[in-house]
């Protein structure tokens, strides 16, 4: 098996995708001969052409506005939004009518598509190239909000999200495009997006995490078996629908459970873990369901390290449950 | 045709005044003629019905019916549309059946879109007629979208979006014709100006001296016709189509009428809206007018509309009956089609709901009338 | 004290605020000669004219786009959104915009203005006329989220809201503008949205909500008061920043928790609540907290009274919390 | 002036070609090409800063020069700005101090906006320059916004609004243009044109055939101006400005220019920009025509530009010096001015950080580089 990047793993399923089924289309914002501003679509204008690679104007609302249209005629397309921060003037298509048209239609009109995006912090991108913004999605009804964790993790959810007949957010971790590798099956494969991932088994403390956290929740559990402490990893997958009964199943086992996220604290998916666990396990917490998050502050530039949760402040998490009496 | 100039036929001065447009003959004439009156006559009853209190909202046409009638009467079949919720006219000209349309006035258990929307928020698939939704202009992006699909598959399929004077301000509108433009996307913008969106005048929703005018933002061209002469509208909409299924792109067609009844059952225009101006358009109301033009031209007759409008009131009736008479959507059908698939965790809510409901009894519908 | 509906004393609110001071301004669609699709703005075009009253084109992207830019310059408008629904496409302004505003600049620059709109449902409106969005704006670090339960305290938030330095969505529960009425004080006062207000003392279980559900969670304590359950209740009054300390406090005391709101479940308010309340309270609380809402789905129309929690809903929260062992 | 035509004076044929815009005498002439001057020079100081790893990213505006000072020059101190991030040189034509420049591109603790923001994301109060922000398009309504604010105050001030080719297609450029229009609010609307968005071409972002020309959609005079002569963007802009201080409402400018450098510090060009199209532009260069056209009427000596060039580089290397010592801004500013005032809920999570760095340790700076 191959090994490869997050970035190139996302590459490698688009243009299996893209063979695979002559209806998966893509555009977005320097997508074409650019490739993406992170390389996302590299080689894929010059494979399969200004039809279905398709550089737009500079207009968010336009992009998935159009890609609704392509999906209702029934093409399967796949926007790129060039960064989770710039969804917003096209939140309203998201909202409106990418999440409601099956329901309101009585089942009649769907929109099957993958808007991708580049989600999180890592890159010194301050408050516009850094944001977190799953919250907002998972209170959606209607939509799928997806989060890869890995390059394997992300080849099969995107194969999956895109022969899915839900519309999907598809958030990636771009701390994670270049700096994580794995080896990766070649050719077509996927992985199930309604089942979270347990990315370590252990027994004292459940962790709740996705996307990029996920490698520093594991660190830290790593850290925390040094002192005895042995923690579950769960990686989510999916924010909407989510897993509930994998987590309760752990922390029914645990007993204790933290959510580590980089979105700011307040209505966020942590909360909704933390509301949902605390409500299924309350006969077998032993300790406050812990939320590590961002602050309910924008993402800051040059405070960025302080701000989005390394190791220590996990770890920090992982004491404070664990020796909870 | 032109932007700033307006296309007149059915009373123009000069050689126009007159004159059929090529391909329609006389059955054609009275087929649009009947698709006008009918439409009319539906919107009374959908006003009386919501003044009555059966149902609970209606948005009529009243002096739109040329304007919509002249463009539904140029679509071909396999063409795409993306409706605003004011056009109700063009599903009934394309065939859909009025119980269709009354399900969806009471949103009750057979209603196409099973009681989830608002009425006059349509969905008819059959007809290619995409689901309606509230918020103004967001159709105008997915007609650019599915235009650019058929484009892509190399399908000979037009679509058309609909929106009115206020919705060229929105979002989407901007959006929708400059990618439309950009991809020369076999794609119809009907811009149905009648002069107000709700209490706002069109002199305040833009200060252009057109809407036909905007498509020269996007390189697109624009026409501005009578929108209160059916075969002006015709006209500019059969050549705007054969542009498009031609390969030459996008076109705005802006068609200038008057909204003659309130914006919505809901609406008070005595508000904000003069008696004088309301006169000056009902002068030139597109039913009179036409049918002035065709008794002239000898296809119509005063027993051929009494014979026509005698029908017309049984079949509505008939229509509202049957509606009237389907109970509401069943509880646990509110769960689905939120995703192809029922979630565990929505399934859960669901029998939580269910369980309540065995145990405390059934829900009570408290009502609540809508304002807009 | 004259009697007013929550309508009544929005509008009076507003007359008050431009009558004391000449900067604020007011726009949107329909709030001029028409006085608001709901007359909130009645009679105020008349009084105060075209260049502080201002039907705008249909654009809430312009609306709230337009009014930052006022209040950059030293205005402090209030804007309308005709629906809550409708924000959407002004959804970027709001978030990259108004809500960071402040801290991006490090505080030189500040826009202080309220959007108001019309919330939730209770008018037959179906998907887009309907929804209760608070948990959208809730999650957005910078804005302040307000909603008031009675026409009193419509008036005194909407003027406290006014008269602050941060910009505010005040979110106003459609469904009590004409069906609630209450006296209020003549003139201008305030009330403090930092402070959760106790609608309702009792020692038995604590209720959360905000908005037209504080009416019927008071219906229902009363209606549990004579089964011997003594309900008291917290009406949030703020959702971001939001009061947890009242409501630890309470639950220290009941230890028992619901939260009660209209929108969906997921990552909702009653989840940052009860995600709260389970962390903070976890010494005190003797049964899981609680959560009456309206489901993961889009707003119905046909079914919206089956969608909508009511009387026998949060009865049925408070049968179980408060049976619970 | 036109909206298709493009105005132009430095090497223009005809009449035009020498002439001085009216009410520009030889020291503004010599303070519009110093302007220019040190913006290439500071451009290419931050170019190599950030090649060298000391800043995390920076945006040129190589070639856009005279767009950007022409316009400048032709504002007034009480006017307002609503910037894009490519646009340093109005802010040092107006007398910003550099360290503030330097400040910010460190995001140190003496940046006046705290180390929040990326570099060129700048906010300079003193000079009515607001706070910039990414998302493209954004400041347009802003500006609208202040434009109808300084017409309800009555104060003779004009917003000016800057953004790029790109920006047109944004939903900001539709609203505010349009709300601008209809307020007759004293707006100006610069649209650089420098042909690219990234590496999407002008021709993919409109199929206008010219920027100008959306004005038209609008009710708004829209003007077209080369954008690499210095004195035909300051005569359009000059023009524009006593229009909206005499009441008669907004203006469209495009300047057509050319990118001469890559997007920012993160863009290779190469993958989509031919070599030729770059070559043909830099014979345009817009300092080196600025330059021949003053040294022609003897304005300009190379002992002069020497004399200017030292100065400058001297200058610039003081700024960098001080900036790049200060430290990073405190790690409690985090909290601060998100809010007017810090509430519960975020002070409990400071003290939260905080108590945790005392007992753990302070919290390592792990990088990250900026891709676009
Ligand atoms: C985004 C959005 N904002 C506001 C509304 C409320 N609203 C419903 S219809 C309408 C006016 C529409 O005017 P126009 O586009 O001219 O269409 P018309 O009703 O005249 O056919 C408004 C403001 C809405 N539905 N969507
Ligand atoms: C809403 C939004 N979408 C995407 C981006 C990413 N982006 C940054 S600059 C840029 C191109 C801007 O082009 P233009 O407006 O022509 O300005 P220029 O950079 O050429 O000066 C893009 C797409 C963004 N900043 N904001
Ligand atoms: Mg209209
Ligand atoms: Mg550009």
């Amino acid at each position: 098996m191959p090994e490869m990047t997050m970035l190139k793993a996302i590459n490698d399923a688009l243009r299996i995708a893209m063979t695979k089924d002559d209806d998966v289309v893509m555009l977005g914002e320097d997508i074409g001969k650019k490739g993406g501003v992170f390389g996302a679509t590299e080689g894929l204008h010059a494979e399969f052409g200004d039809l279905r690679v398709m550089d737009t104007p500079l207009s968010e609302c336009g992009i998935i506005g159009t890609a609704i249209g392509m999906a209702l005629y029934g093409l399967k397309p796949v926007p790129e939004i060039q960064f989770q921060d710039f969804i917003f003037p096209g939140f309203d298509q998201i909202v409106s009518e990418m999440a409601k048209m099956r329901y309101r239609s009585g089942g009649h009109f769907t929109c099957p598509m993958v808007v991708r995006t580049p989600s999180g912090g890592g890159i010194r991108g301050g408050h516009y190239h850094s944001q977190s913004g799953e919250a907002y999605f998972a209170h959606t009804p209607g939509l799928r909000v997806v989060m890869p964790s890995t390059p394997r993790e992300a080849k099969g959810l995107l194969l999956a999200s895109i022969f899915n007949d839900d519309p999907v957010i598809f958030l990636e971790p771009k701390a994670l495009y270049r700096h994580s590798k794995e080896e990766v099956e070649e050719g077509f494969f996927t992985v199930d997006m309604d089942k979270a991932r347990i990315a370590r088994t252990g027994k004292d403390v459940t962790v709740c995490s996705w996307g990029a956290m996920v490698s520093i929740v594991m660190d830290a559990a790593a850290e925390a078996a040094e002192k005895g402490i042995d923690v579950e990893v769960i990686d989510m997958r999916s924010m909407l629908p989510w897993d509930a009964e994998t987590v309760i199943e752990s922390v029914r086992k645990t007993g204790r459970c933290i959510a580590v996220q980089e979105a700011p604290r307040t209505c966020s998916f942590a909360s909704e873990i933390a509301a949902t666990v605390a409500e299924k396990c309350v006969d077998s917490l032993e300790a406050p369901v812990a939320r590590v998050s961002g602050f309910d502050t924008p993402f800051p530039y040059s405070l960025e390290h302080v701000y989005k949760p390394d190791k220590k402040r996990v770890l920090n998490a992982i004491d404070y449950v664990a020796n909870w009496q | 045709m032109s932007a700033t100039k307006m296309l007149q036929i059915l009373d123009a001065p000069g050689k126009d005044k007159g004159r059929t447009p090529a391909g329609l003959k006389n059955d054609d004439l009275k087929a649009m003629f009947r698709a006008m009156f009918f439409t009319r006559l539906l919107d009374q009853r959908g006003m009386n019905l919501q003044r009555q209190g059966r149902i609970g909202f209606y948005v009529p046409s009243f002096g739109q019916e040329a304007s919509q009638i002249g463009a539904g009467y140029a679509m071909a079949d396999e063409d795409i549309l993306f409706p605003s919720y004011r056009l109700i006219s063009i599903a009934l000209l394309r065939g859909i059946d009025l119980r269709h349309v009354f399900n969806q006035a009471w949103g009750n258990a057979e209603d196409v879109c099973k009681g989830r929307q608002m009425p006059n928020h349509y969905a008819f698939p059959e007809i290619n007629w995409q689901s309606i939704s509230s918020p103004i202009g967001t159709q105008i992006t997915h007609a650019a979208g599915a235009a650019r699909a058929a484009q892509i598959r190399g399908d000979k399929r037009v679509s058309w979006a609909w929106f009115g004077d206020g919705g060229t301000s929105s979002n989407d509108f901007h959006a929708g014709m400059n990618f439309a433009a950009v991809w020369k996307a076999p794609c119809i913008f009907m811009c149905e100006n009648n002069h107000w969106a709700i209490s706002v005048p069109q002199e305040m929703q833009s200060a252009s001296a057109t809407f036909a005018e905007k498509a020269v933002a996007y390189g697109m061209p624009g026409v501005r016709v009578d929108g209160n002469d059916v075969l002006a509208v015709y006209e500019a909409c059969r050549e705007a189509r054969d542009r498009a299924v031609a390969g030459k792109g996008p076109t705005l067609i802006e068609t200038v009428t008057f909204r003659m009844g309130p914006h919505s059952s809901s609406d008070d225009p005595s508000k904000y809206q003069s008696k004088e101006l309301f006169e000056s358009w009902q002068k030139k109301d597109p039913i009179d007018r036409f049918r002035a033009w065709m008794k002239g031209k000898r296809i119509w007759t005063q027993k051929w509309e009494d014979e026509l409008k005698e029908q017309m009131l049984a079949e509505i009736a008939t229509a509202v009956e049957a509606a009237e008479s389907t109970p509401a959507p069943a509880i646990d059908t509110l769960f689905d089609d939120v995703w192809a698939e029922i979630p565990a965790m929505l399934l859960e809510q669901k029998a939580a709901l269910i369980d309540q409901i065995r145990r405390t009894g059934d829900i009570e519908d408290t009502g609540g009338a809508f304002p807009l």
